[in-house]
C-alpha cells in the first residue's frame, strides 16, 4: 500500500489538493486522460516526502485520494 | 370500527369515508382544511389517534400530498383529502405519486369551479381524475360512489386496488355525497390477497441491496420501458377491474349514463320514466379509470340511444361516445354546477321524454 | 310509501337539526332515508336549508324539484321557496318572521303559526325547531312522535339529554297546532 | 513497518465516480454525510430524502435506501416518511433552489413543527442543474443565467439567510452555517453534521445544517477560483456560526 | 426586434418564443427555472428590460402563475413559462385565469414525465392542456408549433387569441421544437384588432364603479351563467380559430394525424412514403384546442384510413377517434417519452407501411 | 346648537350589511382599512388583493379595485399587479390561514425582495371560512376542529410568529403587530395601517401590519368571551409591538 | 341628527358596544329582529347622558353606529 | 440534396458549437437548415450530441435514425453510435482517443485520425471542433470551407475574431486529412 493513491477514475483534476498540500507535492497532468481530465498525480519522489497529512483528501470533492501512513508493527 | 356484525349508522358521506378508510388499515391522514370535505379531516384527527395512526394537517396541500408520498414509500395505507382547487395542486404530486409505483387514496369532494368557484356538487373535475391533470402519461384509479354507503365501500375497495396495481386511487365524490347523510352498514373490510410490498424503504437493516423510491429514469430507454410497464397496469386494470351499476337496462332503449351525484338524482328520474311506461335505463360506472367500456359497447348493440348526464358541460360524455363509437346516438344533457344549479329529478325525467 | 320534505330557515333556527332528527326518526321505523343539508357563506346567520326524504324502497334523489312538504321559518325562505311546494303538497310558515304575500297559494295545506312565539314560551326560541317538526310530523304522518323522542337520545349527547323532556313538549305543542 | 489508512471512501459512499463537475463540492459534503452515517452507524436504518437539484442522485452515490421527492418537497415527504417509521433515521438533502426558494413553505412548517429529521442544506448560490439561475441566495452583484448585471437589491431582494431564519422557530433544536473550503472548515462541517445527526438519533430533535458550497460550472469559474470565492464571497453575506443550539444556549453569535 | 424588412436569424426554438412574445407586446415575464425551456427566462431576463418591460424570477410556479394573473388583471401583456411538472403546479392559477377570464401565457416545453421522469421531449402532457389539468369546467387556448419559425409566430398569435377571447392561452412545445435552432423570419406582429380591455383594475380612477377580477360566484345561478359563458367562448373557438397543416391530402388514402415535434419527425416520414409511391397524407392539427374535428370528419370521408403518432402511449388519438366517430379505421403509433426514445423517420416510414 | 359627527363610516366602505358573524372583527378591520384609504386619499387609486377566507369578499365591502387571487396567494398577484401599474397603491388582506400556512412562500419572497405594496394579516388562530381547524397561528392547547383536546406542540409545533419572522428579512420596511379589542388597541392599530400605507405611498416600501383578531363563531364563545380572550390568550402569545422599523430605527422590542 | 344612530339593518347585537360604553347607556333588545339578531339600543333618557366618546363606534365590528356631538354654532 | 450528420462527443469537446458553426454556414449558403443538440445530466464532462441537417427543401425532422454521417470524438460515443451510420455514409473517428473495434464496419466510409493530437499542434485542444469540421466539409461537400469562415465570424463574439485565423488554420489541418 502507497502512502498515497490516486485513482484515476476518480479524478476530475479540479486542483483542489494540489492548492492545499502543505508540501505542495501534488501537481496535475499536462495532457488530459480518455474521461476528458487533466488529474493530480504525484511523483515518486514527492510520493516519499509525502507526510500522510490526508489534507489532499480532505478537501477532495471527488474522494479520489487514499492516504496511508507508516506505522512501526508492534 | 372493526367489528363482526355491520352496525346501521346515520353518518354523512365524509365521515363514511373516514371509517372505511380506518378499516381498510389507513392510519395516516395528511390534508389541509377546504370546503365541503371538512368532516374528513376533523373526523380522522379524532379517530386516527384512537387506532395508533396519525392525523397530521398540513402547510398546504402540495405538503400533503407529499407528505403522503413519503407515508407511502415507506408502506403505510395513508390518504389525503381536498375538494377541487385543493386537488389541483396535488397535480404535480399524483404525477409523481404515479410515476414512483406508490399506492395512496386522494379523496376529491369536489365543488364547483373554475378557480374559486362555488361550493356547490360538480362533476366538472371528471377530465382532470380521468385523463390525469397532471404531467405525463399516466392513469390513476378513479372511483364515483352515489350513496353514503359506497362511500364507505368504495374507499376500502380503492386502498386495496391501489396497493395492488402500486397506482394512486382517487375517490371522486361530491358534495352532495359528501354531505349527504344516510343510515349505512359499517361492513368489516372484505378479505383481499394483495401482494407483498417488497419495495419500502425501511432503512436497509439486513438488506444488501439499497432500496429506492424515484421516478426519474434516464438510462437509454429505461422511461420508455417504465412507461410502458405503467400502461400495461393500466390496461390489466381495464381488463380485470370495472364496476358499473346496471339499472333496468334489459329492455331499455334509451340508456342514461351518469356517476355519482347526477346518477343519484337520475334514478328518480328513471323510476318516473318507468312509470310512465318509457323503457328507459341507466348505466352508472362506478370506476370512472377503468371506465366501462365494454358495457357500453354491449349496450350500442342493443339500446337506441344514449343520453348523457353529468354536472358540467360535457366531459365523461366523451368518453361514453369513444365507447359506443357512431354506432348510436348520444345525447347530452349537462348542467354547470353553482348555487341552485343541481338538477331536480324532475328535469331529467323532461330530458328523458326528449331524448326517448 | 314516500315523504319529502324541505326545511328553510336562518343558521341559529336549528334547520339542520330538524332535519337530522327527523331523518333518525324514520330510521328507527326501519326505513329508507336521505337527508342533504346546504348552507349559505355565513357561519351565522345565514340562510341554512335541507332536504329528507324517507321511503319504503331505495331512496333516489336526496334533492327535490317539488317537494310534498316544507318547513320554512323565515320570510327569505318563504320568498324563495314557497311556490316549489309541490301542489297538493303540505307547508308550514313561522308567522313570527314571516308576512305572507298578499295572494298566499290556494293549492297546498297551508299552515301559518307563530312558531317562534310558541317556542318562546315553551322554554326558549331555541325550541323552535321541535315546535316546527311536532306540526310537520303530526300534519304528514312522516314519522310517529314517539319515534322523534328516540331520535332525541340518539341525536343528543348524553349532558344533554335533560332537556329532552323539554324537547318533547315543544313537539307536542306544534301537533297541537295541527290537531286542534 | 506496515500501513495504516488513514483516509478512505466511507462504507456508506458506494465504490462508483460521480456525476458532479469538477471542483463541485456536492461530492465533499455527500462523503461526510457517509462518513457520519458509518459514523454513528446509522447506516442500516438511513432514509435518505433525495431533491431535485444536481444531488438528485443521492441514491446513487449513498448505499441506503432513498425517497426521491419532486423539488422542494423533500421536508414533506421526510414527514410523512419519519411519522410513518419514527425508529428510522432520516434526513433530507436539497440545494438552496430547492429549499429557499420552491420549498419555503415546506422547510419552515417542518422546522416549525419540529419534526423529527435531519436538514442539509447545500447553499452554491445558485440553481446548479438548470443552468445557473439566481436563486434566494445570489449573492448582490453576482451574474446569473437570470440576472443580468448581477442581483440588484432593488428588483430582486436581498439573499435570504435560512439558517438564521430558521433559528426563529420553535421547533429547531440546531441551525448552524458551515463550509467546505479548507481542511479546518471541513472539520467544522463534519462536525456539525454529527451534532445534527446526533439530535435526531438520541433526542429526536429536528437541526438544519447549511453548507455553502461551489458551483465553478455556473459561477465560470475554474475550481480553485471558485474555491476561493466561498471565502471571499459567500462568507462575508453568509456568516458560519450557529444561530440556534437548544442544547448549548451558545446561539445568537 | 420590431422591424419592418423581416430578418433571418439563426434560433433555438426557445429564443423564438420571447422574440415573438416581445414582438407581441408582452412586457412582463414571471417563471421558475426548469430544463428544457431555460433559454426562456434567460433571454428574456435580459431583452425585457431593453423594451421597458419586466423580468422577475419568482419563488415558484405557483408563484410566478399568481403574479400572471395579478399583471394580467392590471392589463398587461405577461406571459410564465415552464416544463411539465412545474405546468402541473400552475394547474390551479390556470383555472383560475379561466375562471376570471384573464388573458395570459403559458409555455410548457414539455419533458417526459410522469413524475421527475427525464428532459427529453414529449407529448405526454396533451390532455392536461388539452382537456383541463386544473379543477373546473374550462378550455385553454393550445398552441402546437412544429418548427422555430412558429415558436415565433405562434407565441404571437396566442397572445391575441388570448386577449380576444379573455382566456389563459397555452404553447405546447417539447424539447425538441424548443431546442432546436433553424433559421427564421422576425416578422413583424400582424395587425389585428382587439376588444378595448375596459375591465381592467386600475384603481378607480375618475370611475365611480369599481372593477373586480373574481371567480367567485356565489348568486343562485350566478356560477351556472358564468360556466355557460365560458362555454360559449370555447364554442366560439371550435368555430373561428381551428388551424391545422395539411400534407399531402389531396389523393391520400392513410391520413396521419401529428402535432408538434411527432408531426415534424412524420413529415420526414411522409416524404419516404410517396418517394416510394404510397398515397399517405397528414393532417398537423396547429391548435390543439379548438382541435380540428371539421377537417377530421371531412378526411372520413375520403382517406380510407388514420394513424396517429404521438410521443406517448395515446392521447391525442382519443380527439381524433371522437371525430372520425367510427366511420374509419384510426391506427395508433406511440412513443413514450425517455432518453433514446424519439422515433426516427425511418421508424415511422415503417409505421407507415403497416397501417397503409 | 348643531350636530357635528363624530364617527361615521368612511367614505370608502360600502353603505351595506356584512356577512361576517356577530362579533367577528374582520369587518372592524375593513373600516381601519377604508379609513386609512379616506385619510390619505388613496381610494381612486387603489388596488386591493382579496385572499381566500372569511375576507374574500373583500370587494363587497371596500369601494375600491379588487382583484381575488387563489388561497395563499395574494402576495404573488400583488406582485404581478404592483409591478405593472407601480403608480397605484396596492394591499393585500390576508387571514393567518391564507398567510401563515399555504401562502408561506408567497409571503416571504415578496417580503425579501421588498415588494412596493402593504400586507394586512388578520390573525384569528384558525380557519374562519372553513369551520375552524387549527391554524399554524393556534394557540397551545386550543381545541379546533383538527386538533381534538388542543393543539399540541409535540404533534402539532408551536404557534408561528409572522411579524417577527418577517422582521428578519431585509426586504421589509415596516413589520409591527396590533390588536382592535379596545378603543385603544384600535387607535394603535389604525395608526400601523396608515404608518404602512404612507411607507408604501411616500417610500415604495413593504410593511406588514399583523391584526389580531376574533372567531367567536369556530372559538365556540359569544362575542363578548371572545373579544375577552384576545387580551387574555393571544396577546401573551403574540406580543403586541413593532419588530421592525426602518424609520425610526426602534425595532426590536 | 341624534348624538348617537344604531343602524339595526347593520347591528348584530354582538354587545362589543355595550361593554365598552364609559357610562353603561347601551344595552341589547330582548327578542331577535327580522334577522334573528338582538340588536343593541339606546334609551331616550341615555341618549341624553351620552357624551359622544364614540367609543361604543370605536369598537362596533359592524359599523352600525353613528356618533355626532353637539357644538356651538359660530 | 440532403445532408444530415451527426456529432456526439464529452461535454467540453465542442461538439455543439461544431454543429452550430456547420448549420450557419449552411445557411449563408442559401441552404435550409435544421440543429439539434442534446446532453446528458453533467454539466461538464458529459455526453453531448447533435444533428445538423441542411436540405434545399423544407427540412422535415432535424433526428435521423441513420445519419449519412458522423462525426464521434470519444470512445463512449464511438461505442454507442458507430453502427448507427447509414451504410456508404461516411465516419470521421477521433483515433486519440478511440480504440476502433476488431471488426470495424466496411460498408462506410471511414476516416480514422488523431484529431485531438492534431488540434494540440495546430494551437490547443480546443481546436479540435474545427480540425474535424474541416475534415467532415471536405469529405462531404456539405458546404465551403469559406462559408465556415464567415459562420465563425457570425458566432463569435467580436472580442474573439482574433481567434478567427487559427481556426481557420484549424479546419486546414481537418481538410489536409481529406485530400491527402
Ligand atoms: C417543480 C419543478 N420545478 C423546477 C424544476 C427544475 N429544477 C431541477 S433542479 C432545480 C434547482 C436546482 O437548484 P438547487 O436546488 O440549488 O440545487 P443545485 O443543483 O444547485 O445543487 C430546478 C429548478 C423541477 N424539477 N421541478
Ligand atoms: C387551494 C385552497 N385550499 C383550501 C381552500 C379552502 N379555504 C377557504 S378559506 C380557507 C382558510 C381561511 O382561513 P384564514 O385564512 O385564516 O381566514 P379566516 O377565514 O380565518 O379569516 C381555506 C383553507 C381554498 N379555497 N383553496
Ligand atoms: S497527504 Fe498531505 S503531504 Fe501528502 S500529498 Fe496529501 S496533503 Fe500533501
Ligand atoms: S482534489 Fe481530487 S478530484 Fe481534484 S485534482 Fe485532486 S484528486 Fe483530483
Ligand atoms: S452544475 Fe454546479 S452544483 Fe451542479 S454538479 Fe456542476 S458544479 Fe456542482
Ligand atoms: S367564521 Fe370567524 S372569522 Fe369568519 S366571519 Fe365568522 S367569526 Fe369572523
Ligand atoms: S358615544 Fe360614548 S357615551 Fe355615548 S353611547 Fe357610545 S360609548 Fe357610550
Ligand atoms: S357593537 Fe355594533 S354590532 Fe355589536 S351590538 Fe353594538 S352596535 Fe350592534
Ligand atoms: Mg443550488
Ligand atoms: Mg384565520
Amino acid at each position: 500500500m502507497k502512502k498515497l493513491t490516486i485513482d484515476e477514475t476518480y479524478c476530475k483534476g479540479c486542483g483542489l489538493c494540489v492548492d492545499v498540500c502543505p508540501k505542495g507535492l501534488l501537481a496535475l497532468c499536462e495532457e488530459i486522460n480518455r474521461l476528458g481530465f487533466t488529474p493530480a498525480t504525484i511523483s515518486p519522489e514527492n510520493l516519499e516526502a509525502c507526510v500522510s497529512c490526508a489534507l489532499c483528501a480532505q478537501v477532495c470533492p471527488d474522494v479520489a485520494i487514499r492516504v496511508a501512513r507508516e506505522v512501526k508493527e508492534k | 370500527m372493526s367489528q363482526s356484525t355491520p352496525a346501521r349508522v346515520f353518518l354523512k358521506g365524509n365521515e363514511a369515508v373516514c371509517y372505511g378508510a380506518i378499516e381498510a388499515g389507513c392510519r395516516y391522514y395528511f390534508g389541509y382544511p377546504i370546503t365541503p370535505q371538512s368532516e374528513i379531516p376533523a373526523l380522522m384527527s379524532s379517530e386516527l389517534p384512537k387506532h395508533g395512526g396519525q392525523f397530521l394537517q398540513a402547510e398546504s396541500e402540495v405538503a400533503s400530498i407529499n407528505m403522503l408520498l413519503g407515508a407511502s414509500a415507506c408502506g403505510a395505507r395513508a390518504m389525503t383529502s381536498s375538494s377541487s382547487p385543493g386537488i389541483s395542486l396535488k397535480q404535480e404530486g399524483i404525477s409523481y405519486l404515479a410515476g414512483s409505483e406508490l399506492p395512496g387514496l386522494i379523496v376529491n369532494i369536489s365543488r364547483s369551479g373554475p378557480g374559486l368557484g362555488g361550493i356547490d356538487a360538480s362533476q366538472a373535475d371528471y377530465f382532470q381524475a380521468v385523463k390525469g391533470g397532471g404531467h405525463g402519461d399516466y392513469r390513476m384509479i378513479v372511483l364515483a360512489p352515489h350513496s353514503v354507503q359506497e362511500m364507505y365501500d368504495l374507499t376500502m375497495h380503492a386502498f386495496d386496488l391501489s396497493d395492488r396495481y402500486r397506482m394512486p386511487a382517487m375517490l371522486l365524490g361530491d358534495s352532495l355525497v359528501g354531505q349527504m347523510k344516510e343510515a349505512i352498514e359499517l361492513r368489516p373490510r372484505p378479505e383481499v390477497e394483495l401482494p407483498a410490498k417488497d419495495w419500502i424503504v425501511t432503512g436497509k437493516g439486513e438488506r444488501s441491496e439499497q432500496r429506492i423510491v424515484k421516478s426519474l429514469f434516464l438510462g437509454d430507454g429505461e422511461l420508455e420501458a417504465h412507461n410502458r410497464h405503467l400502461q400495461a397496469k393500466a390496461e390489466a386494470l381495464r381488463a380485470n377491474e370495472v364496476m358499473a351499476e346496471e339499472v333496468a337496462l334489459d329492455d331499455a332503449e334509451l340508456v342514461l349514463v351518469a356517476f355519482g351525484a347526477a346518477a343519484r338524482i337520475a334514478k328518480t328520474a328513471v323510476r318516473m320514466a318507468r312509470e310512465t311506461g318509457l323503457k328507459v335505463g341507466m348505466l352508472r360506472p362506478i370506476t370512472l379509470f377503468p371506465f366501462p367500456e365494454r358495457h357500453l359497447a354491449r349496450l350500442a348493440e342493443t339500446a337506441r340511444r344514449f343520453l348523457c348526464i353529468e354536472l358540467n358541460t360535457g366531459q365523461m360524455v366523451e368518453d361514453v361516445r369513444l365507447a359506443v363509437n357512431g354506432r348510436r346516438e348520444v345525447h347530452f344533457y349537462g348542467r354547470p354546477p353553482g348555487t341552485g344549479s343541481l338538477p331536480t329529478p324532475e328535469e331529467l325525467y323532461e330530458q328523458i321524454r326528449e331524448s326517448y | 310509501m314516500t315523504y319529502d320534505v324541505f326545511m328553510a330557515g336562518f343558521g341559529g333556527q336549528g334547520v339542520l337539526m330538524m332535519g337530522d332528527l327527523l331523518a333518525r326518526a324514520a330510521i328507527f321505523e326501519g326505513k329508507n332515508v336521505s337527508y342533504y343539508p346546504s348552507y349559505g357563506v355565513e357561519k351565522r346567520g345565514g340562510a341554512a336549508t335541507c332536504t329528507v326524504v324517507i321511503s319504503d324502497q331505495e331512496v333516489g334523489s336526496p334533492v327535490i324539484g317539488q317537494p310534498g312538504a316544507a318547513i320554512i321559518l323565515n320570510q327569505l325562505s318563504c320568498d324563495k321557496y314557497l311556490e316549489k311546494v309541490r301542489p297538493g303538497g303540505f307547508c308550514l310558515l313561522n308567522s313570527s318572521l314571516i308576512e305572507l304575500p298578499a295572494n298566499p297559494r290556494d293549492d297546498i295545506n297551508l299552515l301559518s303559526a307563530p312558531l317562534t312565539e310558541i317556542a318562546r314560551e315553551t322554554g326558549g326560541d331555541r325550541l323552535l325547531n321541535m315546535v316546527s317538526l311536532g306540526a310537520y310530523v303530526t300534519a304528514t304522518g312522516a314519522v310517529d312522535a314517539a319515534s322523534l323522542e328516540k331520535a332525541l337520545e340518539q341525536a343528543l349527547p348524553k349532558r344533554n339529554h335533560r332537556f329532552i323532556p323539554m324537547n318533547i313538549e315543544a313537539i307536542k305543542r306544534g301537533a297541537a297546532l295541527v290537531e286542534k | 513497518m506496515t500501513m495504516q489508512t488513514v483516509f478512505e471512501r466511507p462504507k456508506s459512499l458506494k465504490d462508483v465516480p460521480s456525476h458532479f463537475c469538477p471542483g463541485c463540492h456536492h461530492g465533499l459534503i455527500h462523503r461526510l454525510v457517509a462518513q457520519n452515517l458509518d459514523r454513528l452507524g446509522l447506516q442500516q436504518q438511513t432514509i435518505g430524502v433525495a431533491s431535485v437539484g444536481c444531488s438528485v442522485f443521492l441514491y446513487a452515490y449513498l448505499d441506503v435506501d432513498v425517497i426521491e421527492s419532486p423539488h422542494g418537497r423533500a421536508p414533506a415527504v421526510a414527514t410523512g416518511a419519519k411519522r410513518v417509521q419514527s425508529d428510522k433515521f432520516v434526513f433530507t438533502y436539497q440545494g438552496d433552489g430547492d429549499l429557499a426558494a420552491i420549498g419555503t413553505s415546506e422547510i419552515i412548517h417542518a422546522a416549525n413543527r419540529g419534526e423529527a429529521f435531519s436538514v442539509l442544506f447545500v447553499n452554491n448560490t445558485t440553481y446548479g442543474m438548470t443552468g445557473g439561475q439566481m436563486a434566494p441566495t445570489t449573492l448582490l452583484g453576482q451574474e446569473s443565467a437570470t440576472s443580468p448585471g448581477g442581483r440588484s437589491a432593488e428588483r430582486d431582494g436581498h439573499p435570504i439567510r435560512m439558517a438564521e431564519l430558521l433559528a426563529q422557530l420553535d421547533g429547531v433544536a440546531y441551525s448552524t452555517r458551515v463550509a467546505v473550503d479548507n481542511p479546518q472548515h471541513v472539520r467544522q462541517a463534519d462536525k456539525a453534521i454529527e451534532k445534527a445527526f446526533r439530535l435526531q438519533r438520541d433526542e429526536g430533535r429536528f437541526a438544519f445544517v447549511e453548507i455553502l458550497s461551489t458551483c465553478p460550472t455556473n459561477w465560470g469559474m475554474d475550481p480553485r477560483q471558485a474555491n476561493a470565492r466561498v471565502a471571499e464571497e459567500m462568507i462575508p453575506c453568509f456568516p458560519l456560526g450557529t444561530f440556534k443550539d437548544t442544547q448549548s444556549q451558545e446561539g445568537n453569535q
